[in-house]
């Protein structure tokens, strides 16, 4: 409409120009990737790379990049390529470019003029400039030439030593601080790398909408691959760190683990790990945590035990019997209220109303009660959201037969509704087994505990004549728990020297076995849920 | 949330019916029904007030709402399952209401101490925030909540900063544009990030993201707000990813359809209809990640300074004081009498700020189903 | 003294049965917290408190708790003098929990990690330690600063509640990262410290070293650690402190806040230096005090005015007027010999009670059986 | 099936009485000021005459409904429809969608208690029972009048379960754990009731040999008349269908016809149906219901397709409208 | 309308030839070992014969579809299905459910491409030009191929901003801020833009005044017309219509009606419909899916309504099934 130019059905073959911006986004990858290991360490910012000072070599990867980019650009404008561009380059970007050129135009000026107040003015130059480019030209410059140029610029300031490896910028603050070169160097390169590899994707694209698509797509991707790249840094870091200490004195061969009785026989397990199966103890070859873990199951199951119950059944009421008014709102705003209080606020609550009501001092229950209420609005809100999701036909199918509303919900609701809530259970457990906050105040007990000492519930109960005639001084006294553990590690490793010979090492074996026992209940949680998904479609 | 339930009249036609419909339940249950009822409800009400009172006794009504319930199971089970479902329901906010009351009582004594005379009226607990000194050991001894609360905002600010954008385009990428494959395995991704305990985060902060960062910014000492906002930020960021995913996803298909067929690129379908019309949805989203942010305890407590300070320059992120959860964290060992009662002050701060934040992004959602329904 | 968690039944002590979960079945016996008399097994002693004094208590608890054979050569010597100090004062063939048990009357059990009772040793501070040994939650508390500061209370109220033991002392260093010792600065005067502590000073520069800020640690307020400081460095338990950037809850955060940072400065307890955390002299009025045990006036000399006794409290109740019960007398009998000052208190760096001071102390125990 | 007598002689004189009205129709609303029903679909806009809904049957009215008004709300569903259903037979209810077929279905075993909007007024018999009144034991009401849904709706259990359903809940039979274990269990004769039930509903020989797989893994024909099986469980008098067989393919739809006109013999059958094909094809009556919730034509089947006295229904089964 | 002229004269020989296989069908496939097509739902069996489905007519071809096979994974949607769309006239597609009807029209301006298991063989070309090849841009076919859904689709904005979606996307308009700044806005052409196609969709009386009120607030009927609306802003010169009205009421479905009517003097308009009465009364030519996504018949719609060749065909119409 509107008399726009007839646009072909199908577009001509433009291999060899999609080539060329297929090359520069290749770079600008490459640039961003390299950037990171400058950023990590893993390479050196002072070294050299085959000969050349890395500094120098990202500056060289720049100008190549801004180069192609900006060539592009002038060359789809001249004609020479044939792309689609739209009139200007829009709003968003020529914001960026005014920002990013605002900055670099202050930068220079600072850098030259010193710490006078001309930086303004020569910032708003810049940015001024940017901005009209992109703004008032068409959108194959507009977002070709700030973006390139940055990349120039900096490039060149690598390039001529402006900044080097030793550079630093005192930011003159009252606190200190300063910008310096092993710091900045990566994240400039990083942010040009994205702007010109964006714009490159643009040029892919042939600009107008596909181009923007082209650009965005590639933001989009980098940003999802640099999440997932964060996970498996993490999880591959704290594994790499934490797998000697968690292996120290393991061992795999028949009869060398610990026994356990099957059926009345005892069998020795083919594998030993002592950092597992071990507490702390004098006599110990290897030092472990085994307490710890005991003491975290132990808060699991009890908040599992409290807070199933009750969530599930509030929330079969809620679902079921309340009609939506005023206590349903009320319910889901307390719940939804409560699920995103703080955990430290669950602290301070056991802190005060449970640990007074258990014989005045910090108690495995009150933990398991504190971390229940932790867990609470999480069951509560998943129950509700599966029993919501059974069909009414079912309900229906079942009134049609006659068969009262409990006997409804007991024999096909809540059936029906199992999988979600077991699901949401076991990550809301994933979720609370890894709480440190709460039971901070509620429950910590000692830090090296011996095995022995580990928690023994079940054998704790004793029933006496006087109030309150059920015992368990097991359930009232304080333990330890992997969390916490690892906290007071970071925080009070006191008393290892003796007793472990590798404390950095025991430090990280903790945090990987609590990283895996959280994870384990994570992937056993989705695992659960893909399973029932699946057998939901019947596949 | 339906607000159309609301005012005078609606209130009083309730009770009327409340009250027919329970004349019409004592008419038609069997009297050994309602005896079976009332003492489930009793005996469970005497257990709370019992354990209020920690009474050694409270065992025994509890022992009493057990024979009830057991009894009521086996004989009228509906109704018996009615109510105890409805006493669970009921429990479920009274815990809200007691971690309201409780820690509020807890911080009464500082706010009286902390309370400032403006215009001949005693304000409580006023100059916890008009001044800036904490000194819990050196006279004068002042508590103040300033510092905590601008450790708070800057690292919320970076968080947000950090989740905010980085989420929503993750949650795009997975609902709109990632193929299948790639999201079975980005989505689970996101939600194990949600799995990494906070303290191995702050492990990991302090250990080894901490001395590096003050090498880089040549600080003295470690602790920033930077980083401990980046570390937070990541945490919150599977709430926002799930969330604004959800909410994306919730843009019903025929609306992107609709755009599409009109000859549309799918980026402009996202920019131009689905993103605004989950608009409220991806707010609610940024905002609970806010809020994981503000309650976020163990990285800040094991990365910050631990001393409770304006930074200087208010924006230098570079140094990090101390925030109103890792206050609580840091002293709870050491407080007593009425610096642990302040500490219960940062409490309720978070609890109220949260709570609003949760109430908040409930009324946004509420507002974009009724947008997406044609409502508004 | 305290007793945990429950109230019950008669506590009694002596048999020392109890198979290989000695734990919980002395759990569930109730508490008894006298712990004396001759049946039924004796509950498990707890203790909590001050992370200063934890590296004793614990140490000596996880002693206890592995009861070591006499042939075990590491831990309780093969019997001679020149593997286990002061094995002139002991001389025996039992286990060793067997044998400090034994001596105030429990039985014993032979059995290696099978004490007559079990010890357990928590972490907090020394307020918390006081506030729950007051509150009789624990048997001992520990603390590093004196319980009249911890809990507000007067001397003549802390001596009609608790009994004071004394198992050691600690010469509370201050320390400087390598750096700055490296470059030379190893000696500062008291009043130095001060004016860093107290943000008089900021730059290393100013003090001889490299120009450099000072990154001023500290522990905790409220912490006997903190406390202490204060009241013997800093003229007064509520002297000012605007100086310090970091504090940390923990000694052991200090300590590695002091060695991943350039330029910085902590007080700590003596157990927690190391290559990389340095303790430097300080000159007191002119004094050089040093960080040495051989110089001449050193740290660990009880004139050093940071110097300061290590507690062990227990509490006085209606069953125990001495304050003492059998348990709690044997287990802190431990600490009070050649052998218990050596591996628990000189061992963790910190330092030794006089001969006369440890008789004085041995005199607050229960008499023995 | 059974023998039907028709009431009206003189019904042609009707018809053409109200052409006129008639002809303004379609195009909207007429301008008259008679007291006609507004309608807003665009039907035509005329007089509903009590005759076009008389019908006289041989045998005995299963249901007797008088002046029966629904309300969701201030939604008037259903205006004073008043009709008499015979048992033993197959009563068709056709008209428009949301005319008020399906809340007329429900009247009849009180499912529409379930809606919370809903408010029902008027009389309706069973048996010359009023199931309207105090006390009514909506269970037992249920038992006798059972119900399949439009779309096949069987729990998430296997088929035996799904079977077995009601009966265990009404303790006709206990299978369960404890009567297991106390040896009381009536397993044989649920498995005989199972098998009976399929039989009846023509699925026993598809299914003889799975009984314990998932019943939602069975086809969408096959799951609806595992519902029809499972409301045949309880023993009804009378089944209520709605638009059981809109869901299905033409195969699975031919096979549920069948079914139909079978239970007939046995059963008082009401069914709703959009497809007006099928309502000719198995009924023996049908009513008509049009918008407003009105009944506008009962009758004897054939009639009412082919000779139907008011000119509506005569637009609305040749397709001028709906 | 177009003039269209029939080809076959001996249809009725054909019909009568398969009528033996047609009389075995009902009740299930039959036996016979012909290659005929298997239909799961119980549509009679008999042979496709090419000639039901030439339909030779004056004018240009806007359609070519040639062995057009669709998979939906393993499920063969449409089967081999050949046709040629004259332009400027509307073609109905009808047809049982899921044979296969929104499947085809999707092929048509390539929406499949968003169904990730839809896989699609053959040709489909427009106006000579073949859409499925490398290379062709979808953002200019969906401009030139307009559709309209079953339920309104309206986008939660503004009525203006609906209608101006379109080419705003394509950049044809832009009121953008920038431009408003610049002012380059195009605010008026705009305006006249909405008007036309507002009018054109028969809404604009009704909705003049309030332009700039969320869409989501107008009528099912009003919506639909709406999206009508939009879909002549980008000026198409194909509409494809996938049961416009079937979520709508009689008086609003009349008003789709006579539009789609009027729309066919300048656009080609492909419209799926459930509704035979609908398809006979606003379509030039009719083509006939059945079961196994096959086309069946394809003709004038007088013809194919009237006198069917294909037996199946015929009982489909008559209401036999489906
Ligand atoms: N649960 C309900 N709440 C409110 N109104 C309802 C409800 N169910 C039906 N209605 C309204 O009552 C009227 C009659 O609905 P009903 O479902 O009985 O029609 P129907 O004839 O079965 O239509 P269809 O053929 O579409 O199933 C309609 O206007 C409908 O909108
Ligand atoms: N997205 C999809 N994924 C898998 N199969 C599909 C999909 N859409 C349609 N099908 C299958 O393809 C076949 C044809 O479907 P289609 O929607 O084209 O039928 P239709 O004729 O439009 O039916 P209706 O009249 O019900 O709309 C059906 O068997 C259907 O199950
Ligand atoms: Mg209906
Ligand atoms: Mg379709
Ligand atoms: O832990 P403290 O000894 O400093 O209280």
């Amino acid at each position: 409409m509107a008399g726009a130019a007839e646009t072909a059905l199908v577009r001509e073959d433009t291999t060899g120009t999609e080539a060329v911006a297929g090359v520069a986004i290749a770079l600008a990858v490459l640039l961003f990737a390299f950037d990171v290991g400058v950023l990590f360490d893993v390479v050196s910012i002072d070294g050299t790379i085959a000969g050349i000072p890395t500094v120098a070599l990202l500056g060289g990867l720049l100008v190549l990049l801004g180069g192609a980019v900006v060539s592009f650009g002038v060359g789809s404008f001249l004609g020479y390529v044939e792309t689609e561009p739209s009139p200007d380059a829009g709003l968003v970007a020529a914001a960026v470019f005014t920002l990013v050129w605002f900055g670099l135009g202050g930068a220079a000026a600072q850098a030259v003029a010193g710490g006078s107040l001309l930086w303004l003015p020569a910032a708003a130059a810049t940015g001024g400039l940017a901005f009209a480019v992109a703004v008032l030209t068409r959108e194959d410059l507009g977002s070709t030439l700030p973006a390139g140029a940055v990349a120039i610029v900096v490039g060149v300031v690598y390039l001529t030593g402006t900044i080097g490896p030793a550079w630093a910028w005192n930011l003159g603050f009252e606190q200190q601080a300063s910008i310096t070169a092993p710091f900045l160097v990566p994240v400039a390169t990083a942010g040009c790398a994205l702007l010109a590899g964006w714009a490159a994707a643009k040029a892919y694209g042939g600009f107008g909408a596909r181009g923007r698509r082209m650009g965005a797509y590639l933001l989009v991707y980098t940003n999802a691959g640099a999440i997932i790249s964060v996970l498996f840094v993490l999880i591959a870091f704290t594994a790499f760190r934490g797998i000697p200490g968690l292996l120290n004195g393991a061992a795999v061969g028949p009869g060398v683990g610990p026994s356990v009785s099957v059926l009345g026989v005892g069998v020795a397990l083919p594998v030993s790990v002592p950092f597992v199966t071990n507490g702390v103890g004098l006599l110990n070859d290897f030092q472990g945590v085994f307490p710890a873990i005991v003491g975290t199951i132990w808060l699991v199951v009890g908040a599992v035990a409290f807070a199933v119950p009750l969530g599930v059944g509030a929330a079969v009421f809620l679902t079921e019997y309340a009609e939506r008014g005023r206590l349903t709102q009320a319910v889901e705003v307390a719940t939804n209220g409560l699920w995103s209080t703080p955990s430290i606020v669950f602290g301070l609550f056991g802190f005060t109303f449970l640990v007074p009501r258990f014989a005045g001092n910090k108690s495995l229950l009150s933990g398991m009660l504190t971390l229940g209420f932790m867990l609470l609005p999480l069951v509560l809100i998943t129950s509700r959201e599966a029993l919501l999701s059974v069909p009414d036909e079912y309900r229906d199918a079942s009134a049609a037969l006659g068969v009262t509303k409990w006997q409804t919900i007991r024999s096909v609701v809540v059936p029906a509704a199992l999988p979600g809530v077991v699901t949401g259970v076991i990550l809301g457990v994933g979720r609370i087994a890894g709480e440190t906050a709460p039971i901070l105040l509620t429950m910590t007990g000692g830090t090296f505990v011996s095995r022995d000492r580990a928690a023994d519930v079940i054998g704790g109960f004793a029933f006496t004549a006087q109030p309150p005639f059920v015992t368990n001084p097991e359930l009232l006294q304080a333990t330890t728990a992997l969390p916490f553990q690892l906290y007071a590690l970071i925080t009070a490793g006191v008393g290892l020297g003796d007793n472990v010979s590798n404390p950095t090492e025991f430090q990280w074996a903790t945090a990987f076995v609590l990283l895996l026992v959280v994870l384990s209940f994570y992937a056993i949680g989705i695992g659960t849920r893909y399973y029932f998904r699946r057998q939901l479609r019947h596949e | 949330m339906d607000p159309s339930i609301d005012t005078g009249a609606g209130v009083a036609g309730a009770v009327t019916r409340w009250r027919r419909t329970a004349r019409d339940h004592l008419e038609t249950t069997p009297p050994a029904a309602t005896i079976t009822i009332a003492s489930i409800v009793v005996s469970l009400a005497a257990t709370l007030v019992g354990f209020l009172v920690t009474s050694p006794y409270t065992v025994v009504p509890f022992l009493g709402f057990l024979l009830a319930s057991g009894y009521g199971w086996v004989r009228f089970q509906g109704l018996t399952a009615r109510t105890v479902t409805f006493l669970m329901t009921v429990s479920t906010v009274l815990i809200l209401c007691f971690i309201t009351v409780f820690i509020f009582l807890e911080s009464i004594p500082v706010l009286r101490y902390e309370s400032v005379t403006v215009l001949g009226v005693s304000v409580p607990g006023l100059r916890l925030f008009t001044q800036t000194r904490w000194d819990a050991v050196a006279a004068p001894i002042r508590y103040s909540m300033v510092p905590m609360i601008h450790g708070t905002v800057m690292v919320t600010a970076i968080a947000t900063l950090v989740s905010a954008p980085l989420g929503i385009a993750a949650a795009l990428f997975l609902s709109e544009i990632a193929p299948a494959v790639v999201r079975e395995v980005v989505k689970p991704g996101v939600e194990i990030l949600a799995g990494i305990p906070s303290i191995v985060y702050g492990f990991i902060g302090f250990t080894i993201l901490s001395p590096w960062a003050s090498t880089q910014f040549r600080t003295t000492g470690q602790g920033s707000y930077l980083f401990v906002g980046i570390v937070v930020g990541l945490m919150a960021l599977p709430t926002v990813v799930s969330v604004a995913e959800d909410a994306l996803s919730s843009v019903p298909e025929s609306m992107k359809s609709g755009s599409l067929a009109m000859g549309t690129t799918d980026w402009q379908t996202m920019t131009s209809i689905t993103i605004p019309a989950a608009f409220s949805g991806v707010s609610a989203a940024v905002l609970l990640g806010v809020g994981r942010a503000i309650g976020e305890t163990m990285a800040a407590t094991v990365m910050l300074r631990g001393v409770p300070r304006l930074t200087e320059p208010l924006y230098n992120v570079f140094y990090g004081q101390e925030t109103l959860t890792s206050l609580i964290a840091n002293n709870y060992g050491n407080a007593n009498g009425l610096q642990m009662d302040a500490l219960f002050v940062a409490g309720v701060i978070l609890f109220i700020t949260v709570l609003c934040i949760s109430v908040g992004s409930q009324y946004v959602e509420w507002r974009m189903q009724k947008k997406l329904g044609g409502e508004i | 003294s305290g007793g945990n968690s429950s109230s019950g039944d008669d506590g009694s002590g002596g048999d020392g049965s109890s198979g290989d979960d000695g734990s919980s079945g002395d759990g569930s016996s109730g508490d008894g917290s006298s712990g004396d008399g001759g049946d039924g097994s004796p509950a498990l002693l707890t203790a909590e408190g001050s992370s200063t004094v934890y590296p004793i208590s614990n140490t000596g608890s996880s002693y206890w708790n592995a009861n070591a054979p006499p042939s075990d050569g590491e831990y309780w010597g093969e019997n001679d003098e020149t593997s286990v100090p002061g094995w002139d004062e002991i001389d025996t063939d039992m286990h060793l929990a067997d044998y400090f048990a034994s001596q105030f009357g429990f039985e014993t059990t032979g059995q290696r990690s099978d004490p007559p009772y079990n010890t357990t040793v928590s972490l907090s501070h020394s307020g918390t330690g006081c506030e729950a040994v007051r509150d009789e939650l624990v048997d001992i508390g520990n603390s590093s600063g004196p319980i009249t500061a911890e809990l507000g209370l007067s001397e003549s109220e802390a001596e009609e509640m608790f009994v004071d033991h004394v198992v050691g002392r600690d010469g509370q260093p201050v320390v400087v990262s390598s750096d700055i010792y490296d470059a030379g600065v190893t000696e500062l005067t008291g009043e130095q410290v001060r004016q860093i502590y107290q943000d008089e000073v900021t730059n290393w520069s100013e003090l001889g070293g490299p120009d450099q800020e000072i990154y001023v640690i500290g522990r905790a307020e409220g912490s006997g650690t903190d406390t202490s400081f204060r009241l013997n460095m800093l003229g007064g338990a509520d002297a000012s402190m605007s100086g310090v950037d970091t504090r940390f809850g923990q000694n052991q955060q200090v300590a590695e806040a002091v060695a991943n940072n350039d330029g910085a400065i902590a007080y700590m307890a003596l157990a927690f230096t190391s290559d990389q955390v340095q303790p430097i002299a300080i000159d007191f009025d002119g004094t050089v005090y040093r960080p040495d045990r051989d110089a001449e006036n050193t740290i660990f000399d009880s004139e050093y005015p940071l110097n300061r006794d290590l507690h062990m409290y227990t509490r006085i109740t209606e069953e125990t007027s001495s304050g003492t019960d059998r348990r709690e007398g044997a287990f802190l009998n431990m600490f009070l010999g050649t052998f218990g000052q050596t591996v628990f208190v000189e061992d963790n760096n910190y330092i030794p009670l006089p001969t006369a001071d440890i008789e004085a102390e041995r005199e607050k125990l229960p008499d023995p059986a | 099936m059974s023998d039907i007598t028709q009431t009206t002689e003189a019904d042609s004189a009707d018809t053409t009485e109200t052409a006129d009205a008639a002809s303004t129709g379609v195009d909207g609303p007429s301008a008259t000021g008679r007291s006609s029903t507004e309608t807003t679909a665009g039907e035509t806009d005329e007089h509903v005459r009590e005759e076009w809904r008389e019908y006289a049957f041989e045998g005995d009215a299963k249901f007797a409904v008088e002046d029966l008004d629904v309300y969701y709300g201030d939604d008037h569903a259903l205006n004073g429809v008043s009709i008499e259903i015979p048992e033993r037979s197959v009563t068709a209810l056709i008209g428009p969608s949301g005319c008020g077929k399906s809340t007329f279905l429900r009247c009849l075993n009180r499912m529409n208690d379930r809606i919370k909007s809903a408010r029902v007024d008027g009389s309706v018999r069973i048996d010359g029972e009023e199931i309207y009144q105090d006390g009514v034991n909506l269970v037992e009401l249920r038992k006798r009048v059972g119900m399949v849904f439009q779309s096949p709706n069987p729990f998430p259990k296997s088929i035996r379960e799904n079977i077995a359903y009601g009966p265990e809940k009404h303790g006709d039979i206990d299978t369960g754990l404890l009567a297991r274990l106390l040896n009381r269990s009536d397993a044989d004769e649920r498995d005989r009731l199972v098998e009976r039930c399929l039989r009846d509903a023509a699925l026993w020989e598809e299914v003889s040999d799975r009984l314990d797989d998932n019943a939602l893994g069975l086809s969408g024909g096959q799951q609806q008349r595992l519902c029809i099986a499972r409301c045949l469980s309880v023993d009804p008098e009378v089944i209520l269908m709605d638009e059981p067989a809109s869901a299905l393919d033409p195969i699975a739809t031919a096979k549920i016809e069948d079914l139909i006109d079978d239970l007939a013999e046995e059963y008082t059958v009401v069914i709703v149906t959009h497809n007006m094909q099928q309502a000719a094809r198995i009924s023996d009556q049908t009513a008509v219901f049009l918008t407003g919730g009105e009944l506008v034509e009962y009758g004897e089947t054939d009639q009412v397709f082919e000779n139907p006295h008011s000119e509506r229904v005569e637009d609305y089964i040749t397709g001028k409208f709906g």
